[in-house]
C-alpha cells in the first residue's frame, strides 16, 4: 500500500477508530488455546488476533543442531493466508523470516533454557487477522505461552507499537494507521526490569520525537504487562476450581 | 494411551464414553475473521479449525472460459500439534486440501458459471484456506464443515470500473447452492464408528472419508489407514456415514 | 481439461474405442524390465503406461529416520513430462504427492516389512503414457516390481477404474472418458482375500450405483491379478530355461 | 567387481569379451510414445533410455525474435539405478542434459529459424525429455541417440486461427538437417575404449564425451572423470571417437 | 580469542587498541564494478563488502502507479566466512538486506517519483546487490556504506525508442538527494562503543543499528543481540550513534 | 545474446580491445584477498574478475556424507548478479551448477586429499565481473586459493579459454567475443605434468582447428602457471618481510 503521509487520521484529537492519541485498542487474552501444545494463548488488539503455541522442550534433529549445554529457542511467526486484504500466498517470505528472528531475540532475553540441554523449545506464532501491530501481538502472545508451557522466564515479555501520523505521536498503531504513519516504532520489554527486547523503527523521527515515543511505548508495555499476568493468574484459577 | 483405546473399542467402548455413531460436540461459528471474504471457525470436541475464504480476480483456465476458479490449501502449523512440521505442505496436508477441494468441486455446491466478470478474459477466483489450529482427531470432517459454512457467508468484494477490487466493500454473496459434508467413519476390528479423537485414530486399522451432497448422493471417497477393508463391510460404511451426513448437515448455514 | 457430460461417448452400447462397458483395453505385462532394479515391472492398459521398479531393501538415511522394529515403504509417483498431450513440467505437483501416498497405502497392507528393520524398500513408478486410469496402472505395476524383488507379500494387490460417463456404468477409464465423466472410482484390492486397499471416489454417484460399480471392480480386479500371477510365471519360466 | 574390469582391461579384455572398439547391441525405436509429438527408445546393452518431444507455442528470446526455443531436460529417476535419488535434478543430470543440449544447439541440426510462427511474437519451442529407464553404463551416447531420433520423427501439433495447438492432429515434420551423435572414449590406464558398461565406468580415469556433425565435424567435447588427460592423447581419442560416431549415425533414422 | 575480547573490553580497552567510539580504518571505492550501472567496495578495516546497482525496466506497483522500484538483496557467500553456509540466504542475510532496505527507502534518499518512464506502466528498477566479501565483523554499517555510495554514482541505462536498454550506453545519473548512514553501536556490561570487529561481535550483550539522514533524523533502528538493553541507555546509545554518523558520511561521495 | 557469426571483430589482425590473436588480455593475481578463508586469491583477465576462496579442511556434516578414507573437495561457482549486463537473479542455475562440476573436477587430480579422512575442502568462487572466459578466471583463482590455503597439491591447475571467430583462431576470449564465436573450448592444464583437467568445447570445428586451438591453449597455460607462481613467491616474499 502507498503511504499518503497527508491523509487526514487524526480529527478533532481523535482517529478513526474513534481512540485517543495514547490509547490502545480492546486488548483481549486467553491461555490455554491450543490443547495439543504444552503451551497456547490468543492475542487479539483489536482485529489483529494472534494464535501462539509452544511445542517442547523436546529433543533437536539431526543430533548435530544440538547443544549439550543448553537448549536452543526456535520460533516461527506467519501470516495466514486470509488474515489480510489481499490473500497472502503461504510460506515463508523475507518478512516473516526477518520477523520470526526478531521475536525470538526479543524472548530469548526471557527464557531460561539452561535446564533443557539439546532440547528445542520451538514457538509457533499464527496471525488469525493482521490489522497492523502484528509482531508485537504475536510477542505478547508467544511471552504467554512460554508462561504457560511452564518454560523457565525471568519475566514476561510485553510488547507494543507506537508511530506518528499527521505529525502526532500515537500509540498501538491499526493497519490503516500503519499503512500511513510518518515512522513506526515496535517495542518489547521485560517490564519488571525495565529492559529493551525489542526495538525496531522506520521512518524519520528526531531524537526527541523518539524518545517521547518510547516513553509512551514504555508505560504501554506496563499495562499490557498488567493484563497478562491476569490473564495467566485467571488461567490458574480456572483450573484450581 | 492407544493400548487403552484399542482394548476399549474392542469391548464396544470409548474413552470418552460416546456411542460409536457419536460426534464429539461441534460448535460452528460463521464469520470469524474480518479480513476474509467468508470463514468460519469449527470446534469438534478439542479438534479447531478455521477455514477462511479469499476472492481474486483471476483469468479463467483456457477450457473453461466463463468459469471461476478453485484452490483449496491447507496449513498444518507445527503450532497445532507436536507432529506437524515446519516445511513445506507435508504428504497429509496435501491429501486433505484435495479431498476438500474434491468434495467442493464434484459436488457442484458452487455456481461456477456465475463467477464470470469479463467471459474469457476475468473470473472470480476463490481460494479455501483452511488453517488447522489444534489436532485432536478427525480434521476432515472438521476442516469439510468450515470450508462449506466460510464459503455459505462469502460476500463478492466491490470492483470498480477496472475490475480492480475494492478493499473493504463487499456486494452479494457467492452462489452456493448446496451443502456437501464430511463423515469419516473408522474400523477397528469389526467395529465401525465415527469422529474419532486422535488417540483413535492411532488404533484405527482403516478410515473411509465419505462426502455427501443434500440428496444422499455420494459425492467423494477415500480410503485411508494402513490395513485393507473387507469388501462386505463398504455398504454398511455408507449407511452410517450417510446417516450422520444428514445430521452433520442440519448444522450448516 | 472442461469436463463436457453431455458428450456422447457411447454409441450403440459400444465405447470410443470400439470396447463394451465392462471390458478392459490390451493389457500387457512385462516382469524385469529394469535390470539397475532389486524388482521392476512394465504394465500398459492400451495407452497408458507404467514402468515400475523397487530399490532396496536398503538402509535408510539419515538414521534418525529408521525405524529399530521394521523397514518402511517408500512410493514416488511421477508423470513423465512427455507422458500427457500438454508437457508436464517435471518434479512433484500436489497430485503426485497425494497419489504417492495413496498408492503406498494400497500396498502397504501386502507387504511384510518386519524382516527388514531399519531398512527402507522404495518403489518408483514412472507413466511413460498417460491416458487415463494411471493410478491403478502404477499399482498393478509396483505390485509385481515387489513380488519380483522378492519382498514377502501376503497376496499381490490388483487395482482398476470404473466410473459413469453418459449416465453408463463403464470399467477402464481411458483419458478421453476419464475427462468427461460424472464419476470417476479408483479400486485396489488384494483379490484372494477379499480386501480393498485403495478406494476413491469423485464425482457424484448414488449408493446404489456406486455398489454396482464396485462389483464390477472386483470382478474386473480378479482378472487382473490372474494377468499378474501369470506374468510372474513366465518370468520364473524363462529364468529356468 | 570393479578390481575384476580394471584387471582385464589392463590385459586388453573386457568383462563381456567385446573389443575396446565396439559397442553393446543397440536398439532404436522411434514413435515409442503416442503422447509426444515425437519420441524414440535406445537400448544400448542393458542401458535404456527413453527421449520424448514435446512441442509448445511460446515467446522468442528477445534477442533471437526468429526463431525457436530449445530446451533439453533429463529425468535421472531412482527407478533406474540404486544411485539415482529423488528430488531436483543432481549435478549428474544437470550436466548430461546441458551436453546433449549443447550438441543439439552447437550442430545447427534443427532449422530455427524455421519455427516462428508470429515473427517477434510467437515461435515453436522444443522440449527434449530424457528419461533414463535403466542406467547400466554410457547414459552419454545413449542420450544422444535417443535426443536425435526423437528430433527426426517429431511432428509439428496443428494450430487454429488462433495458434493454439488442437490436441491430437498434427502436419509436417521438424526440420532436422543434421544427426549429430555422441561417441564417449574412456581411458583406463593408457587404454582407450568406447562404451563403458557401468562397472567399467567405476574403473576408467578419465571420459572423453565427443559430439560430431555428419562430415566429421567435432560439435562437442566435455572431458569426464577424476584423472587429468595427457595431451599427446588427444589426437587418438578424437581420432576413435570420429571412426565410431560414423558407425552410430547409420543407425539414426 | 572472545574472552580475551572481553576482559578487554570490560577494562576500557579493545583488542586493537582502538577507542570505544573509534572505526577502523575505512576505505571507500566508487565504480568498482563495470558491468553494474553503479558500484562501490567498502573496506572496514579487514571486512570487506561490494555492492552493486542494476537498473533495469519493471512495473510499478499497483498503489505507486508513478514511482520506481527498490529491490534490495545480500549474498553471503561461504567464501566470505567459515560461519555463512550454501543454500537459500540466512536470516542474518535477509535481516541485514531488510535493515539496508528501510534505511535507503524510509529516508527517501532516492526520488522515486523521477522513475517513471511510461507513468503507470513502466518505472525503473533499481537493484541493489550486495556481496559480502570478507566478514570481519560489522557487516551493516559496511554494507550501508557501500548500498549508498554505489547509489551516488549510479547512471541510467540508455533506453531506444521500445523503452528497451541498449547494453553499455548510459545517460544522466540516478537522482539520490540525501545521504542516509548506519552506525552500529554495541553494548558489553556498561560499556557502548561502535564498529564492533568480529571477536567482539561474539561478546556483546546487545547492538543497535542506528541510521541517520543528513539533518540528524533518526532513519532506522533495529536492536540485535541475545540480551535485553536497559531503558535508560537508549539515549546515550543514539547520541553516540549520531556523532559518529556524522563523521561517517563526510566519507560518502 | 544472439550469436553473430557475421560481426567483423578482427579488423586487420587485430581485435576489439587492440590485442594479437593469441594474446591474452592484462592478467592480475593477489593471493590472500580474503581474510575470513584458510587460503584465497583474486584473479583478473581484463574485466573478467574472480575472487576464490577455501574454507577448510573441516569436518563434513551430516555424518553419513563423511568418506573415511580421504577427504573430499566441494566447489561451488557462483555469479554474483551484478556481474554481468542483465542482473542475474540469486542463486544456482543450470549453468552453475554444471560450471561447479567441471571445475572440481578440473581440480581433483591437482589436490592429494588422503591427508583428510572425514573433512570437506571447500572452494568457492565469486565471479565480481564477468567479460567472458569466466570459468578458466575461476579455476585460476581457486587453484591458487588452494595452494594459499596449503592444501598439499601434485601441481597447480592453470586455465584458459581459446576459440575461433570470423574464421580465426583466438586466445583469451571477452564477452563480446564468446557472444559471437563460432566455437569456443574452455582448457585446464597441470602444465608441469602434462595433463589435461578441463576440456569443454562448443560450436564446430575441424580436427585440426580443435588441434590447433588446444596447442595454443597448452602455451598459454604454461604462461598463466608461471604468473601463479610469481604471485604465490610474491605472497610469500611479502610475508617474510
Amino acid at each position: 500500500m502507498a503511504k499518503d503521509l497527508n491523509k487526514e487520521l487524526i480529527i478533532d484529537g481523535l482517529r478513526m477508530d474513534g481512540r485517543l492519541t495514547d490509547q490502545l485498542r480492546d486488548v483481549k487474552m486467553e491461555i490455554g488455546t491450543v490443547s495439543s501444545a504444552s503451551g497456547s494463548a490468543y492475542v487479539s488488539f483489536g482485529h489483529t488476533t494472534a494464535i501462539a503455541s509452544v511445542q517442547g522442550p523436546r529433543s533437536l534433529f539431526p543430533k548435530f543442531l544440538q547443544n549439550s549445554q543448553t537448549g536452543i529457542l526456535r520460533v516461527r511467526y506467519n501470516m495466514l493466508p486470509f488474515s489480510v486484504s489481499d490473500r497472502k500466498s503461504p510460506g515463508p517470505d523475507r518478512r516473516s523470516t526477518e520477523l520470526s528472528k526478531v521475536i525470538r531475540k526479543s524472548l530469548e532475553p526471557a527464557v531460561i533454557l539452561d535446564d533443557f540441554p539439546k532440547a528445542t523449545i520451538d514457538g509457533f506464532i499464527e496471525m488469525i487477522e493482521a490489522d497492523g501491530s502484528t509482531r508485537v501481538t504475536g510477542i505478547n502472545a508467544l511471552s504467554l505461552a512460554l508462561a504457560h508451557a511452564g518454560i523457565p522466564m525471568k519475566d514476561l515479555v510485553a510488547a507494543c507499537s507506537v508511530g506518528k501520523i499527521n505529525n502526532t505521536l500515537i500509540l498501538d498503531l491499526n493497519g490503516l494507521e500503519d499503512n500511513n504513519s510518518e515512522s513506526d516504532v515496535a517495542v518489547a520489554m521485560m517490564p519488571n526490569k525495565n529492559l529493551i527486547t525489542l526495538l525496531q523503527m522506520d521512518g524519520m523521527l528526531t531524537k526527541e520525537e523518539f524518545m517521547k515515543l518510547l516513553n509512551t511505548a514504555k508505560d504501554a508495555c506496563g499495562k499490557i504487562y498488567e493484563m497478562q499476568k491476569m490473564a495467566l493468574l485467571e488461567k490458574y484459577k480456572g483450573e484450581e476450581q | 494411551m492407544i493400548g487403552y483405546a484399542e482394548e476399549l473399542i474392542k469391548h464396544g467402548k470409548r474413552a470418552d464414553n460416546r456411542a460409536f455413531d457419536e460426534f464429539r460436540d461441534i460448535e460452528i461459528k460463521p464469520n470469524h475473521i474480518e479480513k476474509a471474504e467468508g470463514s468460519a471457525y469449527v470446534r469438534i470436541g478439542k479438534t479447531q479449525v478455521i477455514a477462511g475464504v479469499k476472492m481474486g480476480v483471476g483469468t479463467p483456465f483456457a477450457d473453461t472460459p466463463n468459469e471461476g476458479v478453485l484452490m483449496v490449501n491447507t496449513e498444518f502449523s507445527p503450532l497445532a500439534s507436536p507432529k506437524f512440521e515446519s516445511g513445506p505442505p507435508s504428504e497429509d496436508a496435501i491429501e486433505l486440501a484435495r479431498i476438500v477441494d474434491r468434495g467442493i468441486r464434484e459436488s457442484h455446491c458452487i455456481e461456477m458459471s456465475k463467477l464470470a466478470i469479463i467471459p474469457g478474459e476475468k473470473v472470480w477466483s476463490v481460494f479455501i484456506d483452511i488453517f488447522v489450529m489444534d489436532h485432536q482427531g478427525n480434521l476432515q470432517d472438521a476442516a469439510a464443515l468450515a470450508a462449506i459454512t466460510a464459503l455459505l457467508n462469502t460476500r463478492f468484494p466491490k470492483l470498480d470500473e477496472n475490475n480492480k477490487i475494492i478493499t473493504g466493500e463487499h456486494e452479494g454473496k457467492l452462489p452456493v447452492v448446496k451443502k456437501p459434508v464430511s463423515v469419516t467413519v473408522c474400523k477397528a476390528g469389526d467395529k465401525l464408528f465415527v469422529d474419532p479423537a486422535l488417540d483413535e485414530e492411532g488404533i484405527v486399522d482403516s478410515k473411509m472419508a465419505l462426502g455427501f451432497v443434500d440428496d444422499d448422493i455420494i459425492c467423494a471417497i477415500q480410503k485411508q489407514g494402513n490395513v485393507g477393508i473387507e469388501y462386505d463391510m463398504i455398504d454398511s460404511i455408507i449407511d452410517l456415514g450417510m446417516r450422520k451426513a444428514k445430521e452433520l448437515r442440519k448444522l450448516v448455514r
